[in-house]
């Protein structure tokens, strides 16, 4: 469904990722993980069109969208739940989570996609004329999820998903994304937390210093050692 | 592309609709014409010289080297409505002296610069018109424009006519030559104490002098000197002062002070207002349907007086001139009439001749009759000036007394029958004075 | 002052003071009266076009209520020539230090918080030229509303005998203002300045006290702004609120400062002095409107095209160098 | 005797608490690591530290004075510097000058001829003195980084805080970075220090503190702290019961 | 001097009632400040020539005021378009916008006064009386009076505002210029195109000086310099009510309006103006790091 090929990116003269490629098949659930600093984020950010692309494409169904601005994404099936949230802090929940209903796409489409949103976060119902400012963390990234899910997108891409989060909203906060992998959803989560990350994941890339230094199925990768030093930094 | 707009756009839509329909009573312009009528009934005049001593050479072409006569004026900036009137008059003056041949043959000319309303530009500019040798000057609009131009035209030697000269209260010189003159003082503290006396005069000839009076004054020299003198004649000749109120310039919102006037409900209400003052005022009578018993205001805009129509009758207003009888019935007055409403209606201005037009063809009268006794030449002009008479459109003048002011010709006008007329002092007057609190 | 052993700055303060020095003899000597009166005009606009840059060239903090300091000189020096019979240097002060203690009290107040900058700073100077006017307008000390008549307290003196004695005033102080602008340019009191400009935070992690230099280059810009109000008082000859405060003032500052550019300390100055031929000749280019219209449309043109300014569209000696363009106020 | 004494630093923002009551302790001369996993609260606690950030709640001593309410610059002159993630070049100066402005303005202040002396000698041992004259706007990422390092110490600190300076280095500028860093201390200087790179910190670090969900998780040596398991869960995500 | 309390509620009404107008005009600065970042001086110019060519358009071709919109809404939304795309052009930087609008305000000026001359206009004398004539309340206040225009002026307010509140807060265009402002990058993702909608956000704040204007031109006698007038009240509303907020904006000028009125009642009506501004540095002094601040600040901040 989604393949990239020979990504670079630069900041200025810095190269953040030097030629990455991959591949997520529909359906599956993806994993990118890697120490913060790897790429993760620019990956993500390039994938979406909010970071200028220096070479290499991205294949969103054997289509190219690698110049494609990030408003047309939506349209396309593709929805994001960015790092660090991202929330319209003055605006109301339910306002963030019809922001999601905003592409062309969607329109005249009924709110119905905000209450199958809120079903999965049912704090967030009676909560959904608060606005997103005043609300802790876990909550927060429960409206950025809803965000990026009331417009049913068919490609999820997320990023840090668990960042800042306590213990206990982390395991919610999967348990979520778990659930809508097995809806038909193809997913692809960028995350620190590798052993939440591979878990729920078919395919797993590790990220380091902008490059892939290693991929494989979940599982191979939970047992592989150098993931750990990739992580650690190696000496 | 602008999926955006719709909502708001069909919004608005709906909401022109609903109020037009809120105002559904019926057809929203007047065809009023009257304005136009008024200047229609103008009658026609001949050429004349435009001062009493000068002979009119119709059809002689005047050659030679011009006259030039330099000045500056706010064509831009606050002060431009004004400005530009007295701009159009100079431009009239000079064809009508070319069209009259000229003076001893040469050609008149008027060179103009723009002060953008800032004083101190006013002084660099009648430098630079004296440094490019201009033979005459003719002054600036307002007090503060009229004293920073005094200073080089002064220095160069130069004879200083001037419009309105505002308040300046302090002296200029003997080279200054004002058409508008504030004579009979003495005290230069009180310097409006004979315009104020003529404003009482007028008031008590009616026999039924005002027995209260509420002032209220825009924050301006001219007119919070005025309103003090006028508060110390009125309430020496008894009148009670039920209020005394200032407002800052450029205040559009009078309800307040319509509303402390309606309760004060005073037999006079004195309105020391420049510009629309007087248009924003009766708006907020309108508001609360108030109708004050009777009004003066001191230097409002004639368009302003004019646009309230009916609801100006009665209005009485600071004035040296207005057209009528005696002043307005000699040929010269008779010709600047027809020839100025021609040339302020092209210039979009009030088409009418009141003060401050009149004030300005008198300074040039001043200055063209200063040229035809004295000659080319600045020194004879002060001279000769300073030992005659002057007879202008709007009297006689004769530049003595302190500042060269004169005698006061300070004059009151009423609205009567939607037209203004002087009414007060008697030998100007063109009706009495319909005055009854 | 490290910066009195800095060669290159003091040549180009000796080379500001010869200038004026050649022009305070040679205008008076050899110029018309227009000249000499045009001359006056032109230094007073450089001194509160320096005196801008200062403040808020170097800062980037736009401020809005130059002309209120300006006007503040102006008033101070009126009154002072109007309730005593101080001498010209009293009155001198008078006008510097009212303006200097407004502009205290309203930095000390608005520099407090972060939050007021940006365009909230520049309209918290501009509501301050409105409450000023107002102030001034209803107080019978300072004015009350009929105008004051400087003149008559003037005409015996030597500053008020003659338009050239106010020439050679004025340039005093564009000399005394390009004195400043030039220990604000490569100097430790313009880097500190421009550091703020660049990066609030980091200016202050770097141990720059950036309230105490905010605080006082604002006071310091408003005294010279102050000082330049003084022979604009003798000037004018009267002084009324309407003019002294017109909102023209600012802008025009603004636009000359704009015009020159901030990145060299002298960019304010032939700002100021483009604006001011500029203006002159448009005078005469028919209609007054017209001219107005000009030079707006030129200050569009040069806001659109050279963001920098003219001195910054010259190029450096060693490289253009990188500077942002006035963002009003560094976050 | 503690240099820096942070007793339960609490930062909130909004709803979000960044910080709940975090100790930390620096002694004279020593290189503290900082790690923890990304939105952990390690940046907001240097910028508390720096004076950058107000803080919630809780105290920071320095040098025997309690410094929680002094402002930046304050604390810059008591001798507390710090470096940005990304780098803050002041963008109108030159390199030298953005040192030099440090000079001018830090512990000792000095005038500008001997603060730019001093920039150059400084530049010359972080490797950056061929950039002197040059605008910042040229300089290469590894350069900006180290530019960010020799700002904080033309300061002349006793105290400087390192926030992610290695990060985006290919690893023979990083090598250099960890030398420049190690080269702190023998000037007298004790640094915090933050990085993702877990391992290059522990090369260099006496001590390590650990952040997790803006708490401290653990302390102690690199060696400790590395074998505690509770770090390596924090890292990498422990079991689901976690 | 006692005040029956008829008198004041009198004054305040008519107070309230101007300030619906000086409402109608801050609302498109209001929304150009707080949700494109342009301080848009231009705005009060543009009010200007909305009021200039419809007192052409009503004495020259006898139209009805109302039917000038037609002509003046298009043409103004035109106009703010073209600005915004200006700005685009040039990547303008706050600052850089700011005296972009002045220097259109100062050309502006010129041109009004260059094609209308400096003199005074009145429209009014031209309406018919049921404009002019001034009616008085139902009960339970019969005693009080108000004019069809300051009706006009309410109704353009109200629904003006109105519109643009509900908009901005319950639309899906309107959702989209918040969260434009608030995160721009993210807001694209979510598919909002943000050049077309600043455009069409500063086409429509621009079509509102258009209503806005028409009202001026029958509410007051026009000059050049009008606009320089209504700067101080109409910022400081803009800024009291809170940038963005439309309502905000109205409900400030209105009791901006109301206060300088009962001032001008008891007090020297030559200190009112003083009173808006004294209002407005009070509420910056007694706010804490809240609302104004909030919109321009807390986006900068990262835990």
């Amino acid at each position: 469904m989604l393949e990239v090929r020979d990504l670079v990116v630069n900041y200025g003269e810095a190269a953040a990722l030097r030629g990455v490629s991959l591949h997520v098949a529909a359906g599956t659930t993806a994993s990118l993980i890697g120490s913060n600093g790897a790429g993760k984020s620019t990956l993500v950010k390039a994938l979406l069109g909010m970071q200028p692309i220096a070479s290499g494409q991205v294949l969103l169904d054997g289509e190219d969208i690698t110049r494609r601005p990030a408003a047309d994404r939506p349209a396309l099936g593709m929805a994001i739940v960015p790092e660090g949230r991202r929330l319209f802090k003055e605006m109301t929940v339910r306002d963030n989570l019809r922001l999601g209903l905003h592409h062309p796409a969607a329109r005249g489409r009924s709110d119905n996609g905000i209450d199958l949103a809120l079903d999965l976060f049912p704090i967030l119902r009676k909560r959904s004329r608060q606005l997103c400012g005043t609300m802790s963390g876990g909550e927060q990234q429960m409206v950025a999820l809803g965000r990026a899910l009331v417009s049913r997108p068919r490609l999820l891409v997320l990023d840090e998903p668990s960042l800042g989060l306590a213990p206990i909203v982390v395991a919610q906060v999967f348990d979520v994304i778990e659930t809508i992998a097995a809806q038909d959803v193809t997913v692809l989560l960028a995350e620190q937390n590798m052993h939440r990350a591979l878990g729920l994941s078919e395919h797993g890339y590790v990220l380091a210093d902008g490059q892939i230094v290693l991929e494989g199925t979940g599982e191979e990768l939970l047992r592989s050692d150098r993931v750990r030093s990739a992580y650690l930094g190696e000496q | 592309m602008f999926h955006a707009p719709r909502p708001a756009v069909r919004g608005l839509a709906l909401s022109a609709a609903a109020v037009l329909l809120l105002t559904a009573c019926g057809g929203v312009v007047k065809d009023d014409k009257s304005a136009d009528d008024r200047v229609a009934e103008i009658p026609d005049a001949e050429l004349v010289a435009p001062i009493a001593g000068m002979e009119c050479a119709e059809g002689a072409a005047p050659t030679g080297d011009p006259i030039v006569v330099g000045g500056s004026l706010s064509l831009t900036g606050p002060l431009a409505p004004t400005g530009t009137l007295h701009d159009a008059v100079a431009e009239l003056v000079v064809d009508w002296v070319n069209e009259c041949g000229g003076i001893d043959g040469r050609p008149l000319e008027w060179k103009v610069i723009d002060d953008q309303s800032t004083p101190a530009t006013v002084t660099s500019n009648y430098e630079r018109l004296i440094g490019d040798k201009v033979d005459f000057v003719m002054g600036p609009y307002g007090g503060a424009a009229t004293l920073a131009g005094a200073g080089p035209v002064t220095r160069a030697g130069y004879a200083y006519p001037t419009a309105t000269n505002g308040a300046p209260d302090k002296l200029i010189g003997e080279n200054h030559f004002p058409a508008w003159q504030m004579g009979g003082v003495d005290d230069p503290t009180h310097m409006f104490d004979a315009q104020a006396q003529t404003l009482l005069d007028a008031l008590e000839s009616s026999g039924n002098p005002p027995e209260s009076a509420f002032f209220a004054t825009a924050k301006f020299p001219t007119t919070l000197s005025y309103r003090g003198s006028v508060v110390t004649a009125l309430e020496g000749a008894g009148t009670t002062i039920e209020g005394d109120v200032e407002y800052d310039l450029g205040t559009t919102d009078f309800s307040s002070i319509a509303i402390r006037i309606q309760n004060a409900d005073p037999d006079l209400v004195y309105l020391g207002g420049i510009g629309a003052d007087v248009t924003n005022l009766y708006q907020a009578f309108d508001a609360i349907g108030y109708e004050p018993r009777s009004i003066y205001v001191s230097l409002p805009a004639p368009a302003a007086v004019a646009a309230l129509g009916d609801k100006a009758d009665g209005m009485m207003i600071s004035s040296i001139y207005e057209d009528n009888p005696p002043l307005g019935d000699t040929p010269i007055a008779r010709y600047f009439t027809k020839t100025y409403s021609e040339v302020a209606q092209r210039d979009d201005l009030f088409p009418f001749v009141e003060t401050q037009a009149a004030a300005s063809l008198a300074a040039w009268q001043i200055l063209l009759t200063g040229i035809t006794e004295g000659g080319v030449d600045n020194a004879a002009v002060i001279a000769w000036l300073n030992a005659n008479e002057v007879d202008t459109v709007v009297g006689k003048l004769s530049f003595d007394g302190f500042n060269n002011y004169g005698i006061d010709i300070n004059r009151v006008a009423q609205v009567q029958d939607g037209k203004r007329v002087l009414v007060w002092p008697e030998d100007v007057a063109g009706a009495e004075l319909d005055y009854n609190p | 002052m490290n910066a009195l052993r800095d060669h290159a700055l003091w040549r180009q303060f000796v080379a500001v003071v010869g200038c004026a020095v050649v022009a305070v003899v040679v205008v008076p000597a050899f110029g018309s009266d227009f000249a000499i009166a045009f001359g006056f005009q032109f230094v007073t606009w450089i001194v509160l076009a320096l005196s801008w840059g200062l403040f808020s060239g170097n800062t980037g903090y736009a401020s809005f209520g130059h002309g209120v300091f300006f006007g503040i000189g102006t008033y101070a020096a009126a009154a002072v020539f109007r309730h005593s019979d101080a001498p010209f240097v009293v009155v001198l002060l008078a006008a510097g230090l009212a303006a200097g203690a407004l502009a205290l009290v309203v930095g000390l107040a608005v520099f407090a918080s972060s939050r007021f900058s940006g365009d909230l700073f520049g309209l918290i100077t501009l509501a301050m030229a409105f409450v000023v006017v107002t102030v001034v307008s209803n107080v019978a000390f300072l004015d009350g509303g009929t105008g004051v008549f400087v003149r008559e307290h003037t005409v015996g003196s030597w500053a008020g005998s003659s338009t050239s004695h106010l020439f050679v005033i004025a340039t005093g102080l564009a000399v005394l203002a390009a004195g400043v602008a030039i220990a604000t340019s490569s100097t430790r009191w313009g880097s500190a300045l421009r550091s703020i400009r660049d990066d609030e935070q980091v200016a202050e992690s770097l141990g720059v006290p950036t309230y105490r230099y905010k605080v006082l280059t604002f006071v310091a810009s408003a005294v010279l702004a102050g000082l330049a109000g003084a022979p604009q008082a003798i000037y004018l000859g009267y002084v009324e609120v309407g003019a002294v405060f017109s909102l023209n003032i600012p802008l025009l500052v603004i636009m000359m400062t704009i015009l020159g550019g901030i990145t060299r300390w002298w960019g304010p100055l032939i700002g100021a002095a483009t604006v001011v031929v500029l203006r002159e000749v448009l005078l005469d280019v028919g209609s007054p409107e017209l001219s107005q219209i000009i030079l707006g449309a030129a200050l569009v043109v040069v806001i659109a095209l050279l963001p920098h300014g003219l001195s910054g569209a010259i190029p450096r000696r060693r490289g253009a160098r990188r500077v942002p363009a006035l963002e009003g106020g560094a976050r | 005797m503690s240099l820096l004494r942070c007793h339960g630093i609490t930062k909130r923002f909004g709803g979000v608490k960044a910080l709940s009551e975090v100790d930390i302790e620096v002694t004279a001369g020593e290189i503290v690591g900082l790690v923890g996993p990304n939105g952990s609260g390690k940046t907001t606690l240097l910028s508390t530290i720096a004076g950058s950030l107000p803080v919630t709640a809780g105290t920071i001593e320095f040098d025997g004075r309690d410094i929680t309410r002094a402002s930046a610059h304050r604390r810059a002159h008591a001798g507390i510097a710090r470096t940005f993630q990304v780098p803050r070049p002041l963008g109108s100066f030159t390199v030298e000058e953005n040192v030099a402005t440090a000079s001018m303005f830090g512990r000792h202040a000095t005038g500008r001829t001997a603060a730019l002396e001093r920039a150059r000698g400084v530049l010359d041992a972080v490797g950056l003195a061929a950039h002197a004259a040059q605008e910042v706007g040229s300089l290469t990422l590894h350069e900006r980084k180290f530019l960010e390092i020799a700002r904080a110490v033309a300061l002349d600190p006793s105290l400087i805080l390192l926030d992610e300076v290695l990060g985006g280095l290919n690893p023979s500028e990083a090598a250099l970075g960890m030398d420049l860093i190690a080269s702190l201390r023998e000037r007298g200087m004790a640094v915090i220090y933050i990085e993702h790179n877990v391992r290059a910190v522990a090369t260099l670090a006496d001590r390590m503190y650990v952040l997790n969900q803006g708490q401290n998780l653990a302390n102690g040596t690199p060696a400790e702290v590395l074998n505690d398991p509770r770090v390596i869960e924090a890292y990498l995500g422990g079991p689901v019961d976690a | 001097m006692s005040v029956s309390s008829l008198a004041l509620a009198q004054t305040l009404l008519n107070g309230a009632l101007l300030g619906c107008l000086f409402g109608s005009i801050a609302l498109g600065l209001s929304v150009k400040w707080g949700h494109l970042g342009v301080a848009d001086f231009f705005h009060l110019s543009l009010t200007l020539l909305g009021a200039y060519l419809t007192y052409s358009l009503v004495t020259e071709l006898l139209w009805d005021p109302f039917l000038t919109l037609a002509v003046t809404v298009p043409a103004f939304f035109a106009v703010g378009v073209g600005v915004q795309w200006l700005f685009h052009l040039i990547d303008a930087q706050p600052f850089t916008t700011l005296l972009i609008t002045f220097a259109l305000f100062i050309v502006t000026e010129s041109v009004v006064s260059m094609i209308w001359s400096p003199d005074l206009l009145n429209l009014r004398p031209l309406l018919s009386d049921g404009f002019t004539t001034s009616i008085r309340l139902p009960e339970p206040l019969p005693q009080l009076a108000v004019q069809p225009i300051d009706l006009v002026a309410l109704v353009c307010a109200a629904l003006m505002v109105g519109l643009a509140a509900y908009t901005l807060r319950s639309t899906r265009a309107g959702r989209a210029v918040q969260a434009m402002r608030q995160d721009a990058a993210i807001a694209e993702t979510l598919g909002v195109r943000v050049l077309p909608l600043t455009l069409a956000v500063s086409g429509l704040a621009a079509a509102t000086a258009a209503v806005a204007g028409m009202v001026v031109s029958l509410r007051m006698p026009l000059t050049p310099t009008l606009p320089l007038q209504w700067i101080g009240i109409v910022v400081v509303a803009t800024m009291l009510g809170g940038l963005g907020r439309p309502l905000g904006a109205l409900v400030a000028a209105v009791v901006l309006m109301m206060i300088q009125n009962a001032w001008s009642l008891w007090f020297p009506p030559q200190w009112a103006p003083a009173v808006t501004f004294g209002v407005l540095f009070l509420f910056l002094a007694l706010q804490p790091l809240t609302r104004i601040a909030r919109e321009r600040f807390t986006s900068g901040r990262t835990a």
